[in-house]
């Protein structure tokens, strides 16, 4: 079972460097940063399934200071970076 | 198991790449930057060195955290510093060097 | 085979980790470049874990994931350098 | 010409440092079992920190080793950490006087926004909370109670509800520096027992750190938002970006 979790974390980096190529293609900056709001979420799975893998219970603490905290991020690039600028809307 | 030699190794690869990258840029928000990845890499030294024998040390952990909390308030007040000088000059580098670098 | 799952693990990330430094400092749009570092955060606190450090995985993952991203995409929209978000192909 | 150089310079400091660490004795994963052993001795000897952590773990009053080290062990480092903090808001608040007074821009929060606003912010002073009261047995305590308590801070700033703070007032002030006298007040109170700096009484030590940890948390939190808050604003904030 040990194993299956690890494999799956395996398989999870693997989309997190997938999907680190929208990062440094993303034509509009709003794709850059939803891609970056993606890996929160992998990150939140991927922590979930080391605390099963490794038998630490705090690394769930860990993926819910993950969740609350990765909106953070988003909210400050809608707030103070996205200015609806011409070019960024498609 | 030697995953804590293995993380330190990056470790250094990351500060050198940090190091290399805080020469080379003149702006600021960049040196920032190149400086937490440096910070990260001696972070990773520190924890993966103690731990390479697969002992876990909380002593290092516990001073990695204090620096951890220490590098984002360098960081932020950095930030700001940088932010004035641009409010002040229009530029984003120290006096004396090129903007495009 | 044991161990080839952890090892492939831990290369992955400090490949990644690598990786994403490089971009980092090499990439010529600042946003890019402050985006690309939160995801630096993140990987960092899920090699803490792999360090049997869930104490820094946690701090990471609150400052690195959170703070550190809002005070430096601030401080992005003040400099507003992603007015030129490269050319369209 | 110069970049390959520096390149070049740096390339071999990674090398000499890598070589050092692969060099430095003690690790029992890459050398023959006869080796191993004997530095794993040697390790024990010389070095032993987890060893030490470990043995004199109950009587830090915690039970979480991190904690112990950070709160009893090391004391010094932190207190001399969150004076650091300290400072970097002296600096800010400097910076701050220096500028211009900031004109007030009104900012409004749209409805998803104001949603994430209501859900969030009382889950992150809930699990700040949680985290500071785990701290004692497992991986949490102030450092990261305080960082999500900046967190749910800077969502308030961002969706416009928190006002700029500064220049501080005096709660603010009060709450600022909060951490840094209990600590201090604590570590010398402690003296007056015939103790020494910072060595906490065993019978108390847990009901100590607690209070320490706790008035760490506020600061820490109140010192994380003001450095976000205390950055100056762009000329024309809001506007439209223009050349």
């Amino acid at each position: 079972m040990e194993k299956l979790y690890l494999a799956l974390a395996v398989f999870l980096m693997l989309n997190v460097a997938a999907g680190l190529l929208r990062i440094l293609r993303g034509p509009t900056a709003a794709d850059r940063m939803l891609a970056a709001q993606l890996f929160g979420t992998t990150g939140v799975a991927i922590l979930l399934l080391l605390a099963e893998a490794q038998a630490v219970p705090a690394l769930r603490d860990v993926a819910l200071v993950f969740a609350l905290l990765a909106a953070l991020a988003t909210v400050a690039f809608v707030k103070r970076v996205w200015y609806r600028k011409p070019e960024d809307i498609p | 198991m030697t995953g804590g030699l293995f993380y330190a190794i990056t470790g250094v690869l990351l500060f050198c790449l940090g190091l290399y990258g805080f020469i080379q840029h003149a702006h600021l928000l960049r040196r920032i930057l190149a400086f937490n990845i440096m910070g990260s890499g001696c972070f990773l030294v520190l924890v993966g060195l103690a731990q390479r024998g697969g002992q876990v040390d909380p002593v290092p952990h516990a001073l990695v955290l204090t620096g951890i909390v220490v590098a984002v308030s360098a960081t932020a007040f950095a930030l700001i510093l940088m932010r004035q000088l641009y409010v002040e000059s229009g530029h984003c580098t120290l006096p004396g060097e090129d903007e495009e670098s | 085979m044991n161990d080839i799952l952890p090892w492939l693990y831990d290369s992955l990330i400090a490949l990644t980790l690598l990786w994403i430094a490089w971009q980092t400092l090499s990439t010529r749009d600042l946003f890019k470049a402050v985006l690309l570092f939160i995801v630096f955060g993140l990987l960092m606190a899920l090699a803490w874990v792999r360090l049997q450090a869930p104490d820094l995985a946690l701090a990471e993952a609150a400052i690195g994931a959170g703070l550190t991203g809002a005070l430096l995409l601030d401080a992005v929209g003040h400099l507003r350098v992603p007015r030129r978000p490269g050319p369209r192909k | 010409m110069t970049r390959t150089l520096i390149a070049l310079l740096c390339l071999g400091l990674a090398g000499m440092l890598g070589w050092a660490l692969w060099q430095l004795p003690g690790d029992v994963g890459l050398k023959s079992d006869l080796q191993s052993e004997l530095q794993g001795q040697v390790q024990a000897d010389i070095v032993g920190l987890p060893a030490l952590v470990a043995a004199h773990l109950d009587q830090s009053g915690v039970r979480h080793p991190v904690t112990a080290v950070l709160l009893n062990f090391r004391a010094y480092d932190t207190l001399l950490e969150i004076g650091v903090l300290l400072l970097a808001v002296l600096g800010v608040l400097a910076v701050r006087h220096a500028a211009a007074p900031e004109p007030v821009h009104p900012q409004r929060a749209g409805a998803v926004l104001a949603a994430l606003v209501h859900l969030a912010v009382p889950l992150m002073v809930l699990v700040a909370g949680y985290l500071l009261w785990a701290g004692a047995h497992q991986p949490g305590g102030a450092f990261q109670a305080g960082a999500v308590l900046a967190g749910a801070g800077v969502l308030l700033r961002l969706s416009g509800r928190l006002p700029a703070l500064l220049p501080p007032g005096f709660w603010l002030r009060a709450g600022l520096l909060l951490g840094f006298a209990v600590f201090l007040v604590i570590a010398l109170g402690v003296t007056r027992g015939g103790h020494e700096l910072l060595a906490y009484p065993v019978q108390q030590a847990g009901g100590l750190i607690l209070a320490i940890e706790a008035s760490l948390t506020l600061s820490i939190g109140l010192i994380l938002v003001s450095l976000f808050v205390g950055a100056p604003s762009p000329p024309e904030h809001g506007g439209e970006a223009s050349e």
